[in-house]
């Protein structure tokens, strides 16, 4: 590990140099341009100081490192409340997918280093309005026009798609075909004629982060398809595994039990101080044993990748047990501060407020695989259990009730 | 003392859930949450045409003489509708309180809290105690000095029962609120009206002191978690069955979504506690004044405030999506839920409260 | 209310008046014969002080009071201990659907006297090693021979087999039916030629009181049959419809939160009183406030048939509910104990000790209905949510995989 | 410091699975649970034969100088099988208490402990607490005197290391039992041979005293916990899969119970539990001797036990009837979690231990 724990220490010296720059106290108060104008700036910087596309192909702008030296990177960064949020999807997921399907090579070679580089971001236009997670009983039509293609529908939770240059989105070719085949996967200039973004307020604090976008009669030219005809959802299946080595975070991306320990211990509860008391110790001890476990998974997994061997798939909890786990403690930490906790910014971060954390754990809860599609997968992929019942399995797309 | 509703109290139910049904407006309720310092004036226009502030006002200052089971669903028929101006509860408290005054000071208020006229307000906390032994502010000669954070209604309140200090003892006093400096707070769920009090010589009135303040001030406490407990069934309610209906109308994998049990088996589990806290707060209302009436508040306290807080979270996971977005509104409900569930003392202070009642105060 | 308080005065009064004989403290050390035998005594007694078939019809050796009546008693009797078990199934369920659909009525008196009087116990032959949940499964069949019947197969789980007379019991006569279609409903002599009881040992504490019963062409006439021939399950849902009105034990069968605050209040948590410990305030509030709920449901629902109205479907949750959250407390409870609690006796009372609670709960939560079918009547039947998934349904018997 | 099992450790874990895997009779542990005074002398005999018992005796005095990890792949097998007399857990605690005596004391009893030929045992434990402030037992002038409660594996035990009182401060001294008066008792768990011991004028050495006693007692205890953690998961795990495949075997309503959510579900969160678990207590093991042990075998310790417990209760839920048979013998790990949960203290204990660790013991 000493190579490795040689990059962390690398690594952790760079970000501290430009913290001061881009980090969480330097991003307060930014209006919605001016953050995602910090967020292209710190991007840029990455590139250049060598800590962009880690685990990528050199000839892609990449470091040529390993997936573990990015997980490194990542788990150094979390702390530090960098604006890295614009280039999750689009540099975990669409560029990838694209490096790997699109036809014309060069022109996607110029992209990834645009994208690295912050001047470009990708978003993906998955999920629709007719099913958040039941992915193959998307609506959105592609027909044949000429030698390209028409896009015509509507996505929904597409995120930052109002900052993107570019997306890759699956739509439905054929609605005479069985619900998972008649589907094919393209790439798509967002600034293109016909395409029409409308961010969505959510309930949660912070700037507009995800997106309805509409087709109106969109052209594609046939070489911006990434799938064969019909076969898209193989790789819209494809674009979750690309990512399956992330740093995770035990906290459920809301605040440390260090930051709820501290809150005890400046509390009260019925004139005794809020540590000795049995219900707030309860929590403390309960939450850091499940963080701890789940620490524990992700550093065996970095283990058994440094050594060339498959990570279990116990990785999967991660997300299903910490968001679940912080939406309660955000509740317990809210009734400890009482009345002292009403006062609320309506830009405070999720990972340091205890509101701004328990309004946006919901969208946690069900964004990037629900609660209950998790507990299904873990269920029939590792458990082999039974599928659900499926009335939509064998049955042409459009013959199913709507 | 579990009581099966009477004609009256039924009409009371019918009629406030169907004038607020008819009178909601999302919109209107959203657009609050963005703005400090204003309050859903219909509701309380609504509330002054139904009579709702005479409902639990003696007779003789122009009340209606009824009490906690008719305030409550009153109380349920807002919750189930997040409207609610926050002082229908508060002004009950008040009222409470003002049966500890004289001839006089009832006389001055009463009447005009019957027509709305008057707002009154309850400042307990400080710091995030409800009930802080001593309290901080100071009650003498008259005046009050010091300062209560996070005031419901505070920020528009006439009158306030304050929790005060008075010659090395608890007391209850009436205050004034004219003259006293409010800074409004910015909240997550800003129709509430919460605001910093700050006293400097605010002109006040001892209603008591010593031990009987303290247990004015539990029954007062008491009285409010009841109406609330209401509120958050009705909250709750609302969330369980617009999720039900959600869970029969969404499809996916090509049946509706309520077909699941992951689904089917969370609403169920929801019902439950929706029913178990809306047997407690019936219960404890029909108790009041009666002995075991502060335990029976407390386990109806309890019961709905898990109830609704588990309501906002399920509800919104079985939308999925939509579930979270400010246009879908159910987070109009979640904020609800917290302050709720904040406002009349957290669950901490009631689960001792309720031990001490089981099991001896000396536990 | 009146007339049924003084009912409730006089019932306590005679209750307290024969406890010294049967109740809790009478029962103690006595051998499962013994134990019978003092069920049978206390039963005889009951009968003979006219608290026995509180709301059956006088014809029928009851007392013609209503619903009510019966709920008051068997509220004042729970707290005794009595010897009430063996009875439970029999008065409860067997009797009342013979006197509703036997053929013979003279006959059906005379049984019901008998049974009221403790001299005979009937039980009630459902459930089969094939299907617990599901009881249209079954598979036990019965066969036309002259002009009866012959009854062959397995039924598991009877309750208190081994101490009864009578049964009554659901067979398949028609294989080639829809599952639900084909079921014959019949009473059944438990002496008669071909049935065989085996006592079935459970891990829970007591004696035992559930049988697997096996029958070896067991000659039926036809005059034992209580419904229509293939119109069984009606029959059996019927039954499940007679004991709306129960008396219900918001401790789930366990011991009363006063118990647990006496063991709190005798025990220590690290150095210092249990019950000023916030993790055992918050079971004991918490459990309170679930049990006064339904409590308050269930006085409700009495206030509500003395008023001549239907009670509400809420009713339903006492046993999922209690019984489930018993489980956990009861768990708390032995760690309270520590090794204080490792010493136990088998034959201990669930209602009065935390071990027997603890190991008798996983019997509570399946016996007469699971927690996962409560929830799904609860969804389905009170939330009008849709029906599960059923491949059976719509398929002959014999062609369902097994 | 979480590991990746290396080869000599999969094998260890492989070959202790196997072993008991060949030697499991379930009907022999059924008997022992209605036996007072009984244990599973096929399981010792195994765990003599297989070097289980060396395992963790220093190589100098004729073990095989491995620690916690190793000694955790044995417990985790123990575990699934419902195996094990209880004092493999309890001979480490000894082993680890004989690091603070002297070579002659190290000498006559680590070798015999390395062959199984003697069994330790750890009397701590007073009343309901695991490590009483101050202990009532005392020890002067090279004699014990006291009560014991409950002592795992004292029923036949030949040594034990005892928590005592000594010159007003804590301290750990080991005792021989041969004379010691034993009171067997009758548990829902009997295999493990709890006993109350009575130490009159027992013989005994003092090993460390004072604060330094104390370290070591969290030590010990907190080695034990770490090695009941890994029992606990293997437990865990074997109610998992036991379940799983009952879940994919029995159909009711016309298809596998395993395809209802409500089956599917349950097992999906008993598998968070176990790996979670898992994780903790391979990162605890990895942890001894280093800083941050305490902390680590604290959660694991939480962890392994929620898991295990939950496991109990889901497993036979998932069975349904079957379940809660006596031959069925899934009572048998239900039982075996239970104690398990008691005999390295409470939850209670160990959250305030965590807390402590993470907040500073002042708090």
């Amino acid at each position: 590990m000493s190579e490795i724990e040689a990059y962390r220490q690398k690594a952790r010296a760079w970000l501290q140099s430009v913290a001061p720059t881009y980090g969480r106290d330097a991003l307060q108060g930014l209006s919605e341009a001016e953050h995602l104008a910090a967020g292209r700036a710190y991007q840029r910087a990455k590139f250049a100081a060598g800590f962009a596309g880690i685990h990528w192909d050199p000839e892609l702008g990449g470091q040529g490192l390993t997936p573990l030296h990015k997980v490194v990177f990542e788990q150094e960064e979390m702390g530090f409340g960098m604006p890295i949020a614009y280039f999750g999807v689009s540099l975990g997921i669409s560029v990838p997918i694209v490096l790997r399907f699109a036809q014309d090579r060069a022109w996607a070679r110029e992209r990834a280093i645009a994208a690295l580089s912050g001047d470009e971001i990708w978003c993906q236009l998955f999920s629709e309005p007719s099913g958040g997670s039941d992915l193959a009983g998307l609506r959105t039509k592609v027909e044949t026009e000429g030698n390209g293609w028409k896009l015509n529908g509507q996505k929904l939770w597409t995120t930052f798609a109002q900052h993107s240059d570019y997306g890759v989105i699956i739509a439905r070719n054929d609605p005479k075909a069985l619900k998972h085949k008649g589907l094919t996967f393209f790439w798509l200039d967002m600034k293109a004629q016909g395409v029409t973004v409308r961010p969505i307020k959510l309930a949660a604090a912070g700037h507009d982060h995800v997106n309805e976008v509409f087709f109106d009669d969109v052209r594609l030219d046939d070489g911006q398809r990434l799938s064969p005809v019909g076969g898209g959802f193989a790789t819209a299946m494809a674009t979750l595994m690309i990512e399956r080595y992330s740093a995770s975070d035990p906290a459920g991306f809301g605040p440390t039990t260090a930051t709820f320990v501290e809150l005890a211990k400046a509390s009260e509860v019925n004139g005794r101080p809020a540590i000795q008391d049995g219900r707030i110790r309860s929590a403390i001890a309960r939450s850091h044993a499940m963080r701890m476990g789940l620490e524990a998974i992700t550093t065996r997994a970095m283990r058994m990748m440094a050594a060339g061997m498959e990570p279990g798939p116990e990785g999967s909890l991660n997300k299903l047990v910490s968001v679940r786990s912080r939406q309660k403690l955000s509740e317990l930490a809210i009734d400890l501060m009482g009345q002292l906790g009403l006062a609320w910014d309506p830009l405070a971060s999720s990972k340091d407020d205890w509101v701004a954390s328990w309004l946006a754990a919901p969208t946690g809860r069900i964004a990037g695989g629900a609660d209950e599609m998790l507990l299904n997968t873990i269920a029939e992929k590792i458990l082999g259990l039974p599928q659900d019942h499926r009335p939509d399995k064998g049955v042409p797309f459009d013959q199913i009730p709507a | 003392m579990s009581i099966v509703y009477d004609e009256q109290q039924e009409a009371i139910a019918r009629e406030s859930r169907r004038v607020l049904y008819a009178r909601a407006d999302k919109a209107r309720l959203l657009d609050l949450l963005e703005r400090t310092g204003a309050w859903d004036r219909t509701f309380w226009d609504t509330a002054v045409e139904q009579g709702w502030t005479a409902l639990a006002v003696p007779e003789a200052q122009g009340g209606l003489g009824l009490g906690l089971i008719e305030l409550g669903l009153v109380a349920q028929a807002s919750g189930a509708a997040t409207a609610g101006a926050p002082f229908l509860t508060s002004n009950y408290g008040v009222v409470r309180a003002l049966q500890a005054a004289d001839a006089e000071l009832q006389a001055l208020w009463l009447p005009r809290l019957a027509t709305g006229e008057v707002v009154g307000a309850v400042a307990f906390a400080e710091g995030n105690a409800i009930l802080p032994a001593p309290p901080a502010v100071t009650f003498a000669d008259g005046r009050l000095n010091g300062h209560k954070p996070g005031v419901t209604a505070g920020l528009v309140a006439d009158i306030a029962v304050v929790w005060a200090e008075h010659a090395g003892e608890p007391a209850l006093v009436l205050a004034e609120l004219a003259a006293v400096s409010r800074q409004p707070i910015d909240s997550f769920d800003n129709g509430r009206l919460f605001a910093d009090l700050a006293f400097v010589d605010a002109p006040a009135t001892l209603l008591l002191s010593g031990e009987a303040a303290r247990f004015a001030a539990l029954d007062l406490l008491a009285c409010q978690a009841v109406v609330t407990a209401h509120e958050q069934v009705g909250g709750a309610e609302a969330l369980l069955f617009v999720a039900r209906d959600y869970a029969n109308e969404r499809k996916a994998f090509g049946q509706p979504i309520g077909a699941f049990q992951s689904v089917k088996h969370r609403l169920a589990e929801l019902y439950g506690l929706v029913e178990i806290a809306r047997a407690n707060a019936i219960h404890a209302a029909a108790l009041e004044g009666q002995p075991g009436f502060l335990a029976a508040a407390a386990a109806a306290r309890l019961s709905a405030t898990k109830a609704y807080d588990t309501a906002a979270r399920d509800a919104v996971q079985v939308h999925g999506g939509i579930g979270t977005t400010w246009e879908g509104g159910l987070h109009l409900h979640m904020r609800r839920a917290r302050s709720l569930a904040i406002e009349q003392g957290n669950m901490l202070f009631w689960e001792d409260l309720l031990v001490d009642e089981l099991a001896g105060a000396g536990a």
